[in-house]
């Protein structure tokens, strides 16, 4: 198998890591993860302006022509919600590319299945390349397929909780029944996770709070960029089965010892 | 004469009926960083000056921020 | 933390990753998996000459000069053969350095706890320096450490089977206690493992078959390398912890609806 | 805590097994293996008489004084075809109970979220007592309640895989949320599996295959019960929590040494 | 397969489940545990007489004809202190039986394979029945079972820590090698745990701390003897296997559907 | 003369038209122990004898058997 | 006179040379429900009375407690 | 005379005393790739020409090989 680019809505990326700004101690650290990362898909979120500090801009500290800026709709508990999150996204000037996020539950944030479909029948509609996160559920992220969605976006845990690949077994049938890219979102919480993923066959994986809590969140973003590179290598080289028995990786002829004749 | 609109979900007074632009202005918020929503419809930037805000309008001035 | 070398018997190491040479399809496929590993030490096993191709030599394949070239004692059932073995491998030329491995069961090939303390605590004396081969023990491993070996080298599973950590808790207590290098051997399956291993706090891992058997070897080894990196990197870089509630990657701000007063 | 009898639609049941009536080698096994379950509630499914053998009728083997007869929707592939057979189960002088199962997909048997949401709405609106087998989705979970469904009944693993409770993250986030019962359904595989469920403190759990195939189906249909109601006593009777380090269960003073002084 | 009685050192048991006796509130809610788990062996520890409290006697609740009183070693650091303390029990009246833990390590209390296979030789020649803690290494295991040992006692995790069979494939090879009895020891902390240890063919299930220190030690004991005598039904039953494909528990024939032609 | 009904999804020729209970003896099944659909409409058990079947008339016959 | 010896691993001032059945005695302690150990040998119960302990002499007092 | 040697753990027999060297040459393998042992103990390459091969001699040929 071929290590071709990764191919979301008809454009190719290098990188197969994708990265959120969330929660980074300084826009400073989050640059220099983002670039140690080499990702070249990063999420950001929108919000109210915060009218006693109206100066700070995210989007002065990244390039977008450097990476593809992709806007989530978190906070939307509906998908009218998000909708209106997506279009306001694109008046802003963003390509109108969308990571769909609805989650109503406040506590884990987990997404709901009937909002998410809907909204991304209309904004599919709409004319926006739509990257649903959704729970590892095989039969959703087909629907979504259905509907047009660019990609679909499976939790391994939580958002944030670094529990990693929890899903691994809806996963892997997601993967297999899949007919556009697999990105695993959310729960990845150490590169041995986001290589688990890949060596699965997942096509990408996003990775936020993992990197920007770390003790030193550049070379953290690298770890994953290598633990990426690293589960997609092995994806394509054709990993080994696994055994029960032993097999020696040493040759077990009689040795040292009397033939038995 | 004084009226009130809702900005980002609270009222908000203003005096007299200003501009989009002349709201932003006084709210030291740069028009080029944020996206203006009016009564639920998002205003092209090179209108603000033009639309003129009434009593009861909904105003959201929303930005980006870091996420995941 | 910083990113110090490898140190073994006083030797230093770039690579963390440690490869053997069993199983491969050809002698070019094991050397370019080597050079693609990028690995400092490889080890080889010791067998009778086969009369009937009395040609074939491993050793003209492999540069010393590069490598460190680490026999180890495979096939010896009891400490008095590994014994033997070592000394044998010392007589051919190699330095005086031993992966120990003791095994009497032939179906999980799983080492000897007592065989194989009595052989080290021989080799020790004998001038060797010892690297064994042992299940996730930890008070084997502080015992081995006692008599002077200079690693412990505690299987993930048996040789082979590709399944990866499955000692996980018991290699985190010997890592914890351990004040001699830590190498995790056997078992590993895929670049994820490795770097499950060093995430741990793992000093470095030593793969094989699952290099050797891949699809594609120098591909898969240096998918290895890719995930060791990783592992390693993510450690001194401080993972986060983990946490069972989700928490936002994007800030909750109450959002797009009337302020509660 | 008390260990109250299970409740589901306003009916009471003393087993907190449920189990199904597909899959046995014999009628004569199953009714041997229900009786050995000990349950109060059995599964059963409507299809096409089979014209070349029109005699063959599971409902004389089934004693509907002694079980609550469950029909299940099993084979419905949308929220249309499940409604028909809901009301064909009714018609056929089954109470107004259905275990509400919508699948498209043959390889997994999967459920639909949004399909089975949908059948839900229209069966609670008819007066049917539901109860959903879905993913192990909190979300959905939580929008099915609200349409008045009688339980939740998420997956543990694809039916008939006995591969366990491989969604236990998310089944305990649906149990935390649910004011309605949660009834573990499809793959568990095992007692320990049935147990594991009850002390996450689920409310009850369905089993088909793992009894049907055993070798003895009667006796492993006991075992479940055991292990329901093992799992049930070890939920009421407060589990300890889960320590890294050891705490000894032999006390721990200074012993047959000199005491330090 | 029969469900035969448990045989140890030519004796035979109704109950698979082995309790201890360490930790519990009150003498009494020791009893009633012991009695609600239906253990016909019950663990005993040896320490100095505390002379600021010289009344307190343990054996005083125990009654020595409704169970074998299984002292261990608890305590020893090496074999010379293990088989002094068996010798003492012995002289204390107790029959020549001994649980034997040899446990350098204060913090995770794991056991010494060296100093316990030394101190299972001396004790078997000796005339005891030796019942060895051990961790979960099948070589030392057969090496135990070699010199005369009437069980092994491999641990699931370390003691007290209610972390479950976390040695599982350990576990597994030592159940098929063995030719003595397989107890499983330490770590189990729920139900679901000891019938996953006897589904996968374990003799025996050994527990104290889950049930000491749960909020009802007697509602827990009783818990436990179900999970055991559930994990061990499903055993000689005859468990099914895994599938990673669903298998239909409703026959899935063509359906409410025009036949295709 | 005869017609041709629908019968759990197959085409099946009758002789003349006849009422479902006679349709379902012909054919061997306890009118206690099935289901009937005709037209996707469920026939009551008290009525099958009326119910005279028509020219490409869609029967189901279901029953239940055993299942998860 | 006094002598002193060594008791559960502390040292232990005693009068006069007792028999270790006295010094149970003096402890407290039942001789039924405890084993005694003097210079690493084990004492048999019958012979408690007999056996006068000497300056220095190692004794333990070892009985069951709970374990697992 | 032929003698008989064990030869990597079989009997293996050779025309009158020989040296290893000439054992090696006649078996085809090069005495810079393996080491060989003699009735268990190591022989120094150098040395390979002066040792002569007794009746009964067990000797083994060993050399390094693909080992994880």
């Amino acid at each position: 198998m071929e290590n071709n680019p990764l191919v979301i809505g008809g454009r190719s990326f290098r990188s197969r890591l994708l990265v959120g700004t969330g929660k980074f101690p300084s826009s400073r650290s989050m640059v220099e993860a983002i670039n140690a990362s080499g990702s070249d898909i990063v999420t950001v979120a929108l919000r109210r302006v915060d009218l006693a500090d109206p100066g700070d801009d995210i989007m002065s500290a990244l390039d977008p022509e450097r990476y593809l800026i992709l806007p989530n709709t978190s906070g939307a508990r509906d998908a009218e919600e998000a909708v209106r999150l997506a279009r306001i996204s694109r008046a802003a000037g963003c390509e109108p590319w969308v990571k769909l996020e609805v989650t109503p539950d406040p506590h884990y944030l987990l997404p709901d299945p009937v909002e998410t479909l809907k909204a991304a029948e209309i904004l599919v509609k709409d004319g926006f390349t739509v990257l649903p996160y959704i729970n590892a559920d095989p039969v959703l992220a087909k629907r979504l397929e259905d509907v047009g969605t660019a990609t679909v976006m499976p939790l391994g845990a939580p958002i944030g909780t670094n529990r990693g690949l929890k899903t691994r077994d809806s996963i892997q049938i997601i993967i297999e029944q899949a007919t556009v890219p697999v990105i695993v979102d959310a729960g990845l919480g150490a590169p041995s996770h986001a290589a688990e993923a890949m060596e699965l066959g997942a096509d990408g994986v996003l990775v936020n709070t993992a990197i920007a809590v770390a003790g030193d969140p550049a070379a953290m973003a690298q770890a994953f960029k290598l633990g990426v590179e690293a589960g997609r290598l092995a994806f394509i080289s054709g990993l080994g089965g696994l055994r029960w028995k032993a097999e020696a990786s040493s040759p077990l002829t009689g040795f040292l010892r009397r033939a038995e004749s | 004469m004084n009226i009130t609109i809702q900005l980002n979900g609270r009222d908000h007074p203003i005096s007299g009926s200003i501009s989009v632009l002349e709201l932003l202005r006084t709210l030291d918020v740069n028009p080029g960083s944020v996206v203006v929503e009016r009564n639920r419809s998002i205003l092209e930037r090179d209108t603000l000056d033009q639309v003129t805000l009434q009593q009861g309008d909904e105003v959201e001035l929303i930005r980006f921020v870091g996420g995941g």
